[in-house]
């Protein structure tokens, strides 16, 4: 038996698991609908597919808000995981999901499917036929990820880094490398199986003044780790970042660049699909305001050319949407990509070369670390500031860099702390900014900034 | 005046949090902040350590309605803290909820000040009307 | 004295009319508010400007409406005449504006202007004092403009093409020429007081697959027989065609254009404004989605780089609209602006040269009319359908040419009829189509294309 | 089968009844379209005149409820007019009304058939087995 296999068998004899049948899952993969496959439907359509966010407690309510993701013509569900899940206990999930059922009220903020277990999970996903994608935010997601395959999603979104440094102040980094890799694997082996699982890396990070060429360098890092391991089908995303421009120059480069690295490492036969995510920082709490800014992200994501889109709903500012609200956005967004026509194809250059460049210089120095693998020299990159992410609340991260608008809005970095970007870069986005104003209205534009869209 | 500040539970939102620091410092204040993350008896701790005088935590996720309802019983276990002004805002519960229900229940808890999605701007001055109002309240029960 | 003035004091004469004080009139023009003109907004303002539609028949409920959409933070207020007004039949609407007035429901589907008369109305405009533009309709708006200039009113739409060939079908064109000759001149006479009046043409038209050629030559022809007469300040216009690429190669055009046509006459110290119609055609029923399409129209007005934006509401479809919804489409068009950041430049050489093409051949053929005065070229121009206006109800146009949609629903010539565009832009413009198809399946394409936004 | 169709009153709205024109010619009817800005003897004239069965009115600004009062009054002048089909369709009222009110209103007025913001081919689908059902009545009563 391989050691991943005694790993495998490790992890899935958590007392929380009704005894997992590794041969009948596989059967399952094998059998299964191609219908369920994400990365089939980016292989047919020719259309951006749509994709809500929404978990809750329990089977029933989570079915009836498919159904209403259904009505409003969805083309890929989510399934987003507790917190209690996220972090591994499984005890807490039971307790309130037993108490969700049972008094008709949530007591968790999505659903507990270590919990549920596959096998009714499965009849869920059987019965829809739709793609399904696990949205979670854990650092060991290994038990949930057989899991989820085993229940027919095949589509898993998450990665060491951007799973980690936005949503965790204390988790060891290293160890969350470990526990990826072996998700990475379990993804390769079941691929061959029949279509390819889809890994999906989660672009927007804090969501908060990100530059693009770290955003970029993060997800090309993450493609690259998950491709070495033989996964077959990924994708890279981001979010609207404030300017429509930067978005373009955001998304063309990314294109071109995962392309390039994913061929350096003997890759190029992977498919690589671009997500882009509605707005993700703060929004406004008038929810006609919110209505407006999710249909102009809809009207970006079509310039940028995303394969996929990731919605919000109006209801983002208040609390967890409602599921009509959630269904609403789907509609809405399908109505808006159906009547987006004539899009022209902008091409900026000079922003593009500055940003390839940077991305370049990141990457180089990410190699050129002395470690022996690829997760080791990102690692030690992430601990010596080579990358580092503005508002990550993880202690690893350095928080030297510091970025802010310029007068159209792109984000552009003032400070460049430790990450390796060169001077001709450095001078060409700092000179976008008006840098003679003193400090405190530089504070006041940064406070500004973050609540862009308010 | 010394100012406890940081955000409760597993919540890791952590852009108010660097906003709160920089306005409390704007502000005047001598700032200890804990950041995201952080849980209750770390705030008490620093409180006593520190000799704050303020204490402010910020929730974002919906978490601070558990950890409220243990405020009062774990500050009991204090001595020097009677005098803490305990103020708490954010997001106050999980979903959509209104202040008018969402506010006694966290004065219940032994919050003075609760500013359910206010900003953080009018909070600050909600707290500094609060202090002036309570000095004039002491000097003349002296 | 002048013939003008002759003229004038015979419809000023008209038994509507309580005693039209012309020297008083004058002073208050003189000394008006710069607020009140557009045309000084236009100079000083560095964003678009957003203007809803609305009239109601009774001064308290469209002083009511004008709260609302102060509100929401408007730009420049609309004032819509309703239809009785527009066929001169002032009797009618003083009838139907008591009737309303006593009975509180409305009997008019606009502000009976003349009926309320310039002392009246004058009240609501200086006491808003925001620029206040004039919506009618009306063939011969003499009287109409002379009470709108008296009241405050100093931006009128319209023109004797714009507004006859969508808007009638039997109403003699050549009187419509000699009308609007004296709404220019009393417009050109007006504006040496204070600011300069703003003339606006309604460039929408039947807002039904009307090609771009046909709407910048009629824009740039109005302009002319405008500018002619003395006018300094001028608004082109034109209304979301269906494809964002479309919609930006026509606002480069007809800019570029405009400025050429109005230079070839002397006319390059006059002012020309460039003003955008959200969706025209027909609406949605589904009011989420008529917010969809809105949003959209705001994006593409930005990307146009328009100096003004002209509003619908999510009720178009229904019915006309209730003053929440309009004064809602405002503040939703004002915050969208806000956001629109970093828009991109875009040029498509190949489109702005084949449409300038196309202009300047139409716009020449009109130009060797035999005829004497421009009007009565433009009149020939459209007896004999050099100019064709599709869908125009009107017995003089033509209804030769037909247009049907490209794959990226742009709007292309597939019948030119007597239009005379050179043989190289119509053989581009039908080599866009698929017209290897039936003749069903063509007329079934155009009643898809008339719906596309539904 | 003859048709007569136009819009009626000063209303100008042209694009349906372009439409119009085509779905009842590729419904086999012989179609006299007398297009916008029609006015209510012309309608009946043309039917007199054409020897129509069957009178398709369209209103799409508001105006068909004005028109509509003069319907019965002004038909009863025309011989040899009883059997004609009349049907109106579009936006049957100024503003937002609902079919409930609108319908009774419209039938009251003198037309057999009743489309408001109906589709027209939905429209047209219903004339069809209005005419069917029709002619069974009267082979069932001859
Ligand atoms: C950015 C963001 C994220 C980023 C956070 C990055 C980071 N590390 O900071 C990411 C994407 C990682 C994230 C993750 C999650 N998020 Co989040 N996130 C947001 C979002 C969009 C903006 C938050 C923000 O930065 N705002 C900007 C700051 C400046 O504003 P603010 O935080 O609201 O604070 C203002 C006031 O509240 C006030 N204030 C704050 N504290 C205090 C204290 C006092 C005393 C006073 C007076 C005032 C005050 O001052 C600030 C300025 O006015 C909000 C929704 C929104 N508001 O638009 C959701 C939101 C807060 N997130 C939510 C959730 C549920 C999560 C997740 C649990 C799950 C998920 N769906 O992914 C995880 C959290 C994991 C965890 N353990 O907490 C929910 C909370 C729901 C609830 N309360 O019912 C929200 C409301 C979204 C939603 N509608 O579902 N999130
Ligand atoms: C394009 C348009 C115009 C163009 C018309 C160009 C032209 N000459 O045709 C312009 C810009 C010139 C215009 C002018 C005006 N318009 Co207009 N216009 C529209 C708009 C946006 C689309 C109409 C259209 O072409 N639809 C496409 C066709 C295919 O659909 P349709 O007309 O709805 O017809 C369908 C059905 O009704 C049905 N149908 C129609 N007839 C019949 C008959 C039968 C028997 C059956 C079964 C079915 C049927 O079949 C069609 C296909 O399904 C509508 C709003 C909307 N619907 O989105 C307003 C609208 C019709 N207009 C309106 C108004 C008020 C006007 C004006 C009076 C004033 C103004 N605001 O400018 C002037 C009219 C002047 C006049 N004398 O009539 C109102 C009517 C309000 C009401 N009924 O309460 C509307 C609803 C807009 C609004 N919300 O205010 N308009």
């Amino acid at each position: 038996m391989s050691l991943l296999q005694e790993e495998r068998e490790i992890i899935l004899g958590n007392e929380y698991v009704d005894t997992f049948d590794f041969a009948e899952v596989e059967d399952f993969v094998k059998n299964a609908s191609k219908e369920l496959f994400i990365s089939h439907h980016f292989k047919k359509k020719n259309k951006m597919l749509v994709q809500p966010r929404g978990g809750f407690p329990t089977y029933k309510k989570q079915f009836a808000l498919y159904e209403f993701f259904v009505d409003a013509n969805v083309d890929v569900l989510p399934l987003t995981i507790d917190s209690n899940t996220r972090l591994n206990d499984y005890g807490t999930a039971k307790k309130m999901l037993r108490l969700s059922e049972d008094n008709d009220v949530d007591m968790l903020n999505g659903y507990p499917l270590v919990n549920h277990g596959y096998r009714t999970t499965r009849k869920m996903m059987t019965h829809f036929n739709k793609p399904v994608s696990l949205r979670h935010g854990t650092p060991d997601a290994r038990l949930l990820i057989e899991t989820a395959i085993a229940s027919g999603i095949f589509e898993i979104e998450g990665g060491p880094i951007t799973y980690l440094l936005p949503y965790s102040k204390n988790f060891p980094l290293d160890k969350a490398f470990l526990y990826w890799k072996y998700v990475e694997r379990v993804c390769a082996n079941y691929s061959k199986l029949n279509e390819p699982i889809n890994r999906e890396s989660f672009g927007p990070l804090t969501a908060t003044l990100v530059p693009p060429c770290i955003t970029i360098v993060i997800q090309l890092l993450e493609m690259m780790l998950s491709l070495e391991e033989g996964v077959k089908s990924f994708s890279v995303s981001f979010s609207q970042s404030g300017s429509m421009n930067q978005d373009i120059v955001m998304g063309a480069v990314i294109r071109k660049l995962s392309k390039h690295y994913a061929a350096q490492i003997d890759c190029a036969d992977a498919a690589i699909n671009l997500v882009y995510h509605q707005w993700m920082g703060a929004f406004p709490t008038n929810k006609d305001y919110a209505e407006q800014l999710i249909s102009i992200s809809t009207v970006i994501a079509s310039m940028v050319g995303a394969d996929k889109i990731i919605t919000k709903t109006r209801e983002e500012a208040t609390g967890i949407p409602t599921k009509e609200a959630n269904a609403k956005t789907v509609a809405n967004t399908q109505y808006s990509l159906g009547i987006l026509n004539g899009l022209p194809n902008v091409v900026d250059q000079e922003e593009e070369e500055i940003l390839t460049e940077e991305v370049h210089s990141i990457m180089e120095a990410v190699f050129n670390d002395p470690a022996d693998t690829l997760w080791r020299k990102v690692f030690n990159s992430i601990k010596n500031g080579i990358i580092d992410v503005p508002f990550s609340p993880h202690i690893i991260n350095h928080n030297e860099m510091i970025t802010i608008r310029d007068a159209k809005k792109n984000i552009r970095i003032i400070e460049r702390g430790s990450v390796p970007i060169s001077d001709r870069c450095y001078a060409y986005e700092r000179a976008q900014c008006d840098l003679t104003k003193d400090t405190t209205s530089i504070v006041n534009d940064i406070i500004h900034d973050i609540g862009i869209m308010q | 005046m010394k100012v406890v500040t940081g955000v409760v539970g597993n919540d890791i939102h952590v852009v108010a949090n660097r906003l709160m620091e920089l306005s409390l410092h704007a502000r005047g204040y001598e700032v200890f902040n804990l950041g995201v993350n952080t849980y209750l008896e770390e705030f008490f701790d620093a409180a006593v350590e520190t000799g704050a005088e303020i204490l402010l935590i910020s929730s974002l996720n919906g978490e601070a309605e558990g950890w409220g309802r243990e405020v009062k019983q774990l500050k009991a276990k204090y001595k020097y803290l009677d005098n803490l002004v305990m103020m708490i805002g954010g997001n106050l519960t999980v979903g959509s909820g209104h202040a008018e229900d969402i506010i006694p229940k966290y004065k219940n808890y032994g919050f003075d000040l609760v500013c359910h999605q206010v900003d953080l701007n009018t909070g600050l001055d909600l707290l500094e009307t609060f202090i002036a109002d309570r000095k004039i309240t002491e000097s003349n029960q002296s």
